[in-house]
């Protein structure tokens, strides 16, 4: 009993101190909002002093000192209610999160979630079999390929299948012309667009998941239960599967908590070279235009969904190793 | 299957070899990228890189927001189009701009001029935009009520009334873009209206809207309506330099890597036109020392290569910048004629060494030092990302460490730089200087003592600090005067002083980088005809618009 | 014998270890032998004697980097030690299986029990699906388990219940061949005693053929009829148990029956020990016999005795509970004693009885829950970290598992001279000089050698000295020796015992000795406590309650120490 | 030899004055780099990491022209004087290349070194120390581990302005060095259980000592691992920063060169060796350091030791 209230309370504190860190963190982040606006209009030609004026005005100059703007802020997590964006001025932050979070958690989650269950299969193939150009393929080509930075892969891709080839489109989540709704040419214009994003993310990601699940599958292959379960004559199929895999995937699923607590905010590089209308490329913008409100929003999304994604790879934790029931 | 190591060595070894050898057969051949206008695109329909929606597209058509789709500049027509290219000003809305005396600017409002819902257009309508910007003042962009005391409708005429002797403002006050009465009489607060159903009296209505793309189509109750051949605009979301080459645009704003190479070669009827847009300087901080010092600072001045440092900055496409503060050639008939070689001020190390030394800098050792022997490091603040501005302090490190100065470069976020300027927190700052469209405009914000502030307090405009009784007189002067000849006589002393006084330093012009295609319109500004700035984000691009003519080809 | 008899032959059987970067070594060279069907037979050596390496490849299951070079293994007529994989696992229902050492976790911590049955009829089809749950019953009941066992999952279940689970799932294959290895060295010493009567029973019952892999010469002699004794991959002795018992031929078979003795015997005697046991019984002198195994000591002593007593009060320990709605565990319960300086106290109980439990109290690595615990003018119970060094200038502690009590990267001049320099401010030339003291007085010479070497260039008994060394490094009053030489090989154990007897005689230490072996403490303690769920149940001189016993529990601790002269029929 | 231990703040243990040598670090290391060669794919790393390294060391003479001269034509395709073509503000590409391995080497090592050091300091004190410390360190670690990287790399970035290369390496490492601390941490908690932990506390040793004398050296297989992998995140985490623009651009890299790449299009131009070429070194390189963990994970695990195969 004391050890869950220990839990809870340690989250709740984990959960108090990022979002303070997100408060505090893009105030220290020099230059305002307003120097932010003035900047970017100042690209287009010279901002006199009244534009300066009507901006501040309009972005409203904070009331208070920092520890009051905290309790303000505090409110507004507790209310989930974030106010105006200022890059995007008068759009309400949450309108903004809204639009964009679907895309975000279909595309990269649905990408990591497929990334991690080929890659562990991958991984159980490579070490099955290991010493044969099944084992070679994978665990060489994978660590090739996540060691390509991201955005690289999505330029050439984006080049070479976008722009040269033509076959995907080159930006955006679906076709100009789509109305977004459960509608046939929706879908299928949506998925067209996610197809290079989601490569580019596969091939990164795929890698770590092959070599994670390749090295604890050979070292429960060396178990006891294995050598006991051939002793047995069991087929070699359920010997993999049932017994070795079974249970070299679970110090894996940690990884995939944070992976997939990972996928709100890690999508920032892809999503902004193939110009995705997601989390990632909103929060760019957001920090790039000190957009307090905006990246508050999205750092507290972000930390939530971290902590539920643990939470989520815990219970599953427990369904998938009895050990921890109870 | 059994190998040795040894072969698996190999193997691996192989595997990487092909790829490496993929990888050069590859970076051998250059792929042709050529371009087409998107058929499903009708002959009468432009497709322009003019608005950017990352990540998407919001429909905010409140042309007094800075994130209002930049589609609102076609469809809210101010007063008079100042053509920032040279200063002429264009009558719009306003059929004509009298300044009967020093505090008063009479417009006389056009008649047959119609919303786009059918409704007519008036001098009511001026004066409840101007009343609404007064009392909305975060609505009040370009600041017309810091000059404006009350404004009036007269019959056909609306009349404003200054706060003093100021006539410059006149060209602030025109260019205020006119909203509908009928509608914005109704909206409770106007300064978070997004205003997603815009109404205005220019050439386009908007058409559809989708987060990632949006159409115009011609406003068939246009006053000029005859004057309008291009049917449908499309504004994409997206238009990176590839999506711009690649996809047929008709019109981009974009500077875009070896434009001849690229954008021309993409398609035979490409063309662009880079005219200057303001003048790229080095701003000194003149409260500190030396920067303080004239002859330091020509020192600085005579040791640039401009040419070098335009070309390092615009890749040969932008020329270097005179003195004077003037766009050349666009202001060419502006220029003080009695300034030497138009302004430009050719590298001279002998003059810089002999410069430096009246500041009390000698070479020693290959570095410049001061008297008590400390070799000098210069400081330059360049913001973050702005990356021909990073290339010409590049240049510049390179020039000035032959004369011996070691040159650091900070280069914070766009917006740490603004708060830089504003605080005075710099040494030499890059900035770009003029491009308003008025001499006046141009001169005040840099040198009008209005805008000093001490180091530490935040300035809004006049970040190097400059104050000189003079320039101030000769401001003040400007206000006052409605005659062309003096105020053109008051720009050359204006020019003389920017001259002789280096406020701030002129390195190489800035440019409005206008791509454009003949293939379905032709009639686009060019040095043969330069009728204004290829902007697509300002008035002015309503000049464009009303100029252009469908292609023999697309005819 | 006829050759229908015959169930397997081994022909010329050698087994290569070819780990990567090191040269190749035959763990089992050159082994012939011949199985008649229904044998009950003992395969005996120690560590490394290629035994298990030998049960693995009977099986088919020697993995890379042991590999079969050389020879044949004919089982019931094919040669299984060149067949492919395939047939090789169909060959495995009804041909042969085995029972792996380390029974705990041979079992899949994820799949209920019954799945690993269902496993097992599903890969061979010899059960047909509607009878699979009443077979698995069946086999369960064979193991005298509970039917309900099905439903549970390995973690769920003691170390005995899953060592029984194993044998059930080999016995359903209906093996011809069962290859125990080791099957109840993991166990308490209760527990593997049942265990092996299971197996027993079961080989009685089932009829198949059975190897029983152990180190135990005891155990082994006590289950079976014939035995093989290996030693260094070869097979030295092969004959029936009762043989090998009275008139052994080889003399490693010697030596290993010379170390069995019954510890309830009027006199109790073992290699090094033959003086001492007479003089315990006359209750005699205390003239030192240096054992044979080492060198005499030469140590002087700058402190003689130990003077002070650890006092036990009242001391209970109370674990919070494992998991939420269970009971807490109270592992140690109102236990009070003295250990008087210079005395030999035996703690003895199987595992869970709270012998270990006491020793990390008096230690001050755990604080008792109640009760109080006194050094000298120390109050152990209340000593913060930062004290707990000057509990540890004088109680010392000599660790269960050599392998794990050195580090593996320090050579032991390293591990002894922190003491040294920690405890007794020897510095430089002086530390060195009174490591090489304390290296020659646990025996291991030459010294200058010694104190170089790394733990992985040591055997096991090597290690223990070290570890003794080091316990001994800043003249401690207060031994506590937790289970020392329970991980050794049976010959080397007396010769550690030896050397702890004479160093605590010698130097005068009071030493708390801990063992579930009834048989060293007999040899090295003069008094006895034995512990049973954290209670202490019996306590006395030694001698005296192993005799004559009076609780049940130390009876049933008696009866489960093999003994080779206990023979089954 | 003798080296002296890592201390984390505590007083330092008294000196060591005795001849007793514990094993040696270098021979630890030694160890190590053997078993490390003994495996194929690690070796393929290591020689990988090698020609990196030495084109590093020997940028300056290898590299054809200085990598910061403008003085070429722009946008050159590859010819026998530009192997890799020119930039499009006339910079070499292949000199800016070799260059370039300069700063990845550099900032992988530096940053991967720093991370695993606090990684190290911090992990092992948390597996070693018990009660509430324990629970302060582990709320933070939690916290580095929860507050979402690169978003906050960008951040620190922004507002760390202008320090290049230092700047940098600092943005890593606060991002970087809570996975390893935790890592590190559940198998010092492992450790301590051990007994020749107990054994040296039973030996007078102070904590301090323990975790970095007894403990750590114990774990160096680990902590090499932690510290390739700390440096292929760093070498890439640094290219996307300055991709982002968010470093100095004015350093020569091969992020930087990809941001060049990208700012003048060099896609469109043509000039994609400027875009490829630093790709697939900065691809390379971290494959190298992949594949040396690929034998450092045989060191801690030997059932991840290459096999021999089997010989009929």
């Amino acid at each position: 009993m004391t050890y869950a209230l220990r839990k809870v309370g340690l989250l709740i504190l984990t959960l108090w101190a990022a979002i303070t860190l997100n408060f505090f963190l893009p105030r220290l982040m020099p230059g305002s909002p307003t120097d932010a606006a003035i900047a970017k209009l100042s690209q287009n030609g010279p901002v006199t002093a009244a534009t300066r004026k009507a901006i501040e005005i309009q972005l409203g100059v904070p009331d208070g000192n920092l520890l009051s703007q905290y309790g303000q802020y505090l409110k507004q997590v507790l209310t989930l209610d974030f106010g105006v964006s200022y890059t995007f001025y008068p759009q309400p932050v949450a309108d903004l999160v809204g639009q964009a979070l679907p895309y975000t958690l279909i595309l990269v989650g649905f990408v990591t979630i497929v990334a991690f269950v080929l890659g562990t299969l991958l991984g159980v193939l490579a070490a099955w079999k290991r010493g044969t150009w099944l084992d070679a393929l994978p665990t060489l080509g994978g660590s090739f390929a996540s060691a390509f930075p991201y955005f690289w892969t999505a330029l050439l891709l984006l080049f070479f299948l976008g722009y040269v080839f033509k076959i995907f489109p080159t930006s955006g989540a679906y076709g100009v012309t789509n109305v977004p709704g459960f509608s046939g040419a929706f879908i299928g214009s949506a998925l067209n667009h996610a197809v290079l994003p989601a490569v580019t993310i596969l091939i990164t990601s795929l890698g770590g998941w092959i070599l994670g699940m390749r090295n604890t599958m050979i070292s429960t292959l060396g178990d006891d239960y294995v050598t006991f379960a051939e002793a047995n004559g069991l087929k070699p199929h359920t010997v993999a599967i049932r017994y070795a895999a079974r249970n070299a995937i679970l110090p894996n699923l940690t990884s995939f908590g944070l992976a997939l607590g990972g996928v709100v905010g890690g999508s920032v590089l892809v999503e902004t070279v193939f110009g995705y209308p997601g989390i990632g490329y909103l929060l760019l913008k957001a920090v790039t235009n000190q957009d307090y409100p905006l990246m508050q929003a999205l750092f507290l999304m972000i930390t939530v969904s971290v902590l539920l994604a643990n939470f989520i790879v815990d219970i599953l934790y427990g369904v998938l190793d009895p050990r921890t029931r109870k | 299957m059994h190998t040795t190591p040894r072969t698996r060595t190999r193997r691996a070894a192989a595997a990487l070899g092909s790829l490496l050898a993929a990888a050069l057969v590859l970076t051998g051949c250059s792929i042709d990228i050529k371009s087409a206008p998107d058929p499903s695109l009708g002959a009468d329909t432009m497709l322009i890189a003019a608005d950017n929606g990352s990540p998407s597209l919001q429909r905010v058509f409140n042309p007094y927001l800075p994130n209002t789709r930049v589609a609102s500049w076609y469809m809210f027509e101010p007063l008079v189009i100042l053509n920032d290219l040279n200063g002429d000003e264009e009558p719009w809305l306003a059929s004509k701009t009298e300044i009967p005396d020093p505090q008063t600017v009479v417009f006389t409002i056009r008649q047959g001029v119609k919303w786009s819902d059918g409704k007519a257009f008036g001098p009511d309508d001026v004066k409840f935009t101007f009343d609404m910007l007064k009392k909305f003042p975060s609505l009040d962009l370009k600041g017309a009520w810091q000059y404006m005391k009350s404004v009036e409708v007269k019959g056909d005429t609306v009349v404003v009334h200054l706060k003093g002797d100021d006539v410059p403002a006149a060209q602030i006050i025109e260019q205020t873009q006119i909203v509908p009465e009928h509608i914005w009489s109704k909206v409770k607060d106007p300064s978070t209206f997004t205003n997603p159903d815009p109404v205005g009296t220019g050439p386009y209505n908007l058409g559809n809207f989708t987060p990632q793309e949006y159409a115009m189509d011609k406003n068939p109750l246009y006053w000029q309506a005859d004057k309008v051949k291009v049917q449908h605009l499309v504004l994409p979301a997206s238009n990176t330099q590839l999506d711009v080459v690649t996809k047929g645009y008709d019109w981009a704003f974009s500077f875009i890597s070896d434009v001849k190479g690229t954008w021309n070669a993409a398609n035979p009827s490409n063309t662009y036109w880079f005219p200057p847009g303001g003048t790229i300087s080095l701003f000194p901080n003149l409260t500190e020392a030396p920067f303080n010092d004239l002859d330091f600072r020509k020192g600085l001045s005579y040791a640039l290569d401009r040419k070098a440092v335009g070309d390092a900055a615009a890749e040969g496409y932008m020329q270097q910048a005179g003195q004077t503060g003037m766009l050349l050639p666009n202001q060419e008939d502006l220029l003080d004629p009695a300034i030497p070689d138009k302004g430009l001020i050719a590298q001279s190390d002998s003059q810089a060494k002999s410069s430096f030394a009246k500041a009390g800098y000698t070479m020693k050792d290959g570095k410049l030092v001061d008297t008590t022997g400390k070799a000098l490091t210069i400081t330059i603040t360049t913001a973050n990302g702005y990356s021909d501005w990073l290339r010409a302090v590049q240049a510049i490190t390179k020039q000035w460490a032959a004369v011996g100065i070691t040159v650091k470069v900070a280069q914070p976020q766009p917006a740490a730089y603004q708060l830089a300027l504003r605080n005075g927190d710099f040494q030499l700052a890059m900035g770009s200087v003029g491009g308003t469209g008025s001499v006046y405009q141009d001169f005040a914000n840099n040198l009008s003592s209005e805008f000093y502030t001490p180091i530490g307090n935040q300035a809004a405009n006049n970040f190097g600090r400059y104050r000189s009784a003079e320039v101030d007189a000769i401001l003040n002067e400007f206000t006052t005067t409605t005659d062309e000849q003096e105020q053109k006589q008051l720009g050359y002393r204006l020019q003389q002083i920017y001259y002789d006084e280096l406020p701030s330093i002129g390195l190489y012009y800035g440019g409005s980088w206008g791509l454009f295609s003949t293939q379905k319109f032709t009639g686009w500004p060019s040095a043969d005809d330069p009728y204004t700035s290829p902007k697509t984000y300002v008035s002015t691009a309503l000049l464009i618009l009303t100029h252009l003519k469908k292609s023999e080809a697309a005819k | 014998m006829s050759s229908d008899d015959i169930l397997l032959t081994v022909e010329d059987l050698s087994v290569v270890y070819e780990p990567d970067g090191a040269d190749p070594t035959f763990a089992v060279e050159n082994v012939s032998f011949e199985l008649r069907r229904g044998e009950f037979v003992g395969l005996v050596g120690e560590s490394g004697s290629g035994k298990s390496t030998l049960g693995f490849a009977l099986t088919r299951l020697s993995k890379p980097p042991a590999r079969i070079s050389h020879g044949t293994i004919l089982f019931d007529g094919t040669d299984i030690a060149s067949i492919d994989a395939e047939h090789l696992r169909e060959q495995r229902q009804g041909g042969f299986a085995m029972v792996l050492q380390s029974g705990m976790n041979a079992l899949n911590p994820v799949r209920t029990i019954r799945n690993h049955f269902f496993d097992v009829f599903t890969a061979h089809g010899h059960v047909s699906r509607e009878r699979r749950e009443e077979r698995a019953r069946e086999l369960i009941g064979k193991v005298e388990l509970p039917a309900a066992t099905l439903d549970r999952f390995p973690g769920e279940l003691s170390g005995g219940m899953r060592q029984r689970v194993s044998i059930a799932l080999a016995l359903s294959l209906e093996p011809q061949l069962m290859v125990f290895d080791e099957p109840t060295t993991a166990l308490d010493v209760l527990v593997q005693h049942a265990v092996m009567n299971t197996i027993r029973d079961l080989q009685a019952s089932e009829g198949f053929t059975a190897v029983l892999i152990s180190h135990d010469l005891g155990i082994v002699l006590e289950a079976t009829e014939r035995v093989l004794v290996m030693h260094e991959g070869v097979i030295v002795e092969d004959g029936p148990s009762s043989e090998i018992l009275n008139a052994p031929t080889a003399d490693y078979t010697r030596m290993l029956l010379s170390h069995y003795a019954d510890p309830r015997a009027e006199v109790v005697s073992l290699p090094g020990f033959e003086d001492r046991a007479i003089r315990r019984q006359a209750g005699a002198s205390r003239s030192a016999v240096a054992s044979p195994e080492h060198a005499p000591t030469v140590v002087t002593r700058s402190i003689s005795t130990a003077q002070e007593s650890i006092v036990v009060e009242h001391v209970s320990k109370t674990y919070p509970p494992p998991r939420r709605g269970e009971q807490p565990v109270r592992a140690v319960r109102d236990v009070s004693f003295t250990l008087e300086p210079g005395q030999s106290l035996a703690l003895v109980g199987q595992s869970g009885s709270g012998k270990s439990t006491i020793a990390k109290m008096i230690t001050g690595v755990e604080k008792p829950s109640e009760g109080s615990i006194r050094f000298g003018g120390l109050d152990v119970a209340k000593l913060r970290r930062g004290q707990l060094r000057d509990l540890h200038r004088n109680v010392q502690m000599v660790f269960q598992d050599p392998y794990a009590a050195l580090n593996p990267l320090h050579t032991v001049e390293y591990t002894l001279t922190r003491p040294v320099v920690n405890f007794t401010g020897l510095k430089g030339r002086d530390a060195r000089q009174r490591v090489l003291e304390l290296l020659e007085t646990v025996g291991l010479a030459p010294v200058e050698q010694f104190a170089a070497k790394l733990p992985h260039e040591l055997s096991g008994g090597q290690r223990q000295r070290v570890v003794i060394a080091r316990a001994l490094a800043c003249d401690p009053q207060v031994i506590i020796a937790d289970e020392p030489v329970s991980m050794l090989d049976v010959s080397l154990r007396a010769g550690v015992l030896a050397l702890l007897e004479d160093l605590r005689e010698k130097w005068g230490v009071s030493l708390l000795y801990i063992t579930h072996d009834l048989l060293s403490a007999r040899l090295i303690t003069g008094n006895i406590m034995v512990l049973h769920d954290g209670a202490v149940v019996e306590r006395g001189e030694t001698a005296e309650v192993l005799q004559r016993p009076t609780d049940d529990y130390t009876v049933a601790l008696l009866e489960a120490v093999p003994n080779p002269q206990r023979t089954r029929r | 030899m003798t080296t002296t231990p890592i201390t984390a703040g505590t007083p330092a243990p008294p000196p060591d004055t005795s001849v007793a040598a514990a094993a040696s670090p270098l021979q630890v290391l030694a160890r190590v780099a053997a078993t490390v060669w003994s495996n194929t794919k690690a070796r393929i790393g290591v020689v990988i990491l090698l020609l990196f390294v030495l084109a590093a060391i020997f940028a300056p003479l290898l590299a054809p022209y200085d990598p910061s001269s403008t003085e070429f034509a722009r946008s050159q395709d590859a010819s026998a004087g530009h192997w890799l073509g020119t930039t499009a503000a006339g910079e070499d590409v292949l000199s800016q290349l070799i260059q370039g391995a300069r700063i990845s080497v550099f900032v992988g090592f530096v940053a991967g070194l720093l991370s695993t050091l606090v990684a190290v300091l911090i992990g092992l004190s948390w597996g070693y120390v018990r009660g509430w410390v324990g629970d302060v360190i582990n709320f933070v670690v939690n916290l580095f581990l929860v507050v979402p990287g690169l978003p906050l790399m960008i951040v620190i970035a922004a507002y760390l302005q202008n320090g290049g290369i230092g700047m940098i390496i600092l943005v890593v490492v606060i991002t970087g060095w809570a996975w390893g601390a935790r890592v590190l941490r559940s198998q010092t908690q492992s450790l301590r259980g051990r007994d020749f932990v107990t054994a040296a506390v039973f030996s007078g040793e102070r904590p301090a000592r323990i975790v970095f004398r007894e403990i750590l050296p114990n774990m160096t297989s680990l902590i090499v691992g932690n510290f390739f992998g700390a440096a292929t995140s760093a070498i890439l985490a640094e290219a996307g920063l300055e991709f982002l623009g968010l470093g100095d651009p004015s350093t020569v890299s091969w992020g930087t060169m990809l941001f060049w790449a990208q700012n003048s299009n060099a896609l469109l131009t043509g000039q994609w060796a400027l875009l490829f070429a630093p790709g697939l070194c900065i691809a390379l390189l971290a494959t190298s350091l992949t594949l040396i963990n690929f034998g450092v994970d045989g060191l801690s695990n030997p059932r991840l030791r290459e096999r021999r195969k089997v010989r009929k």
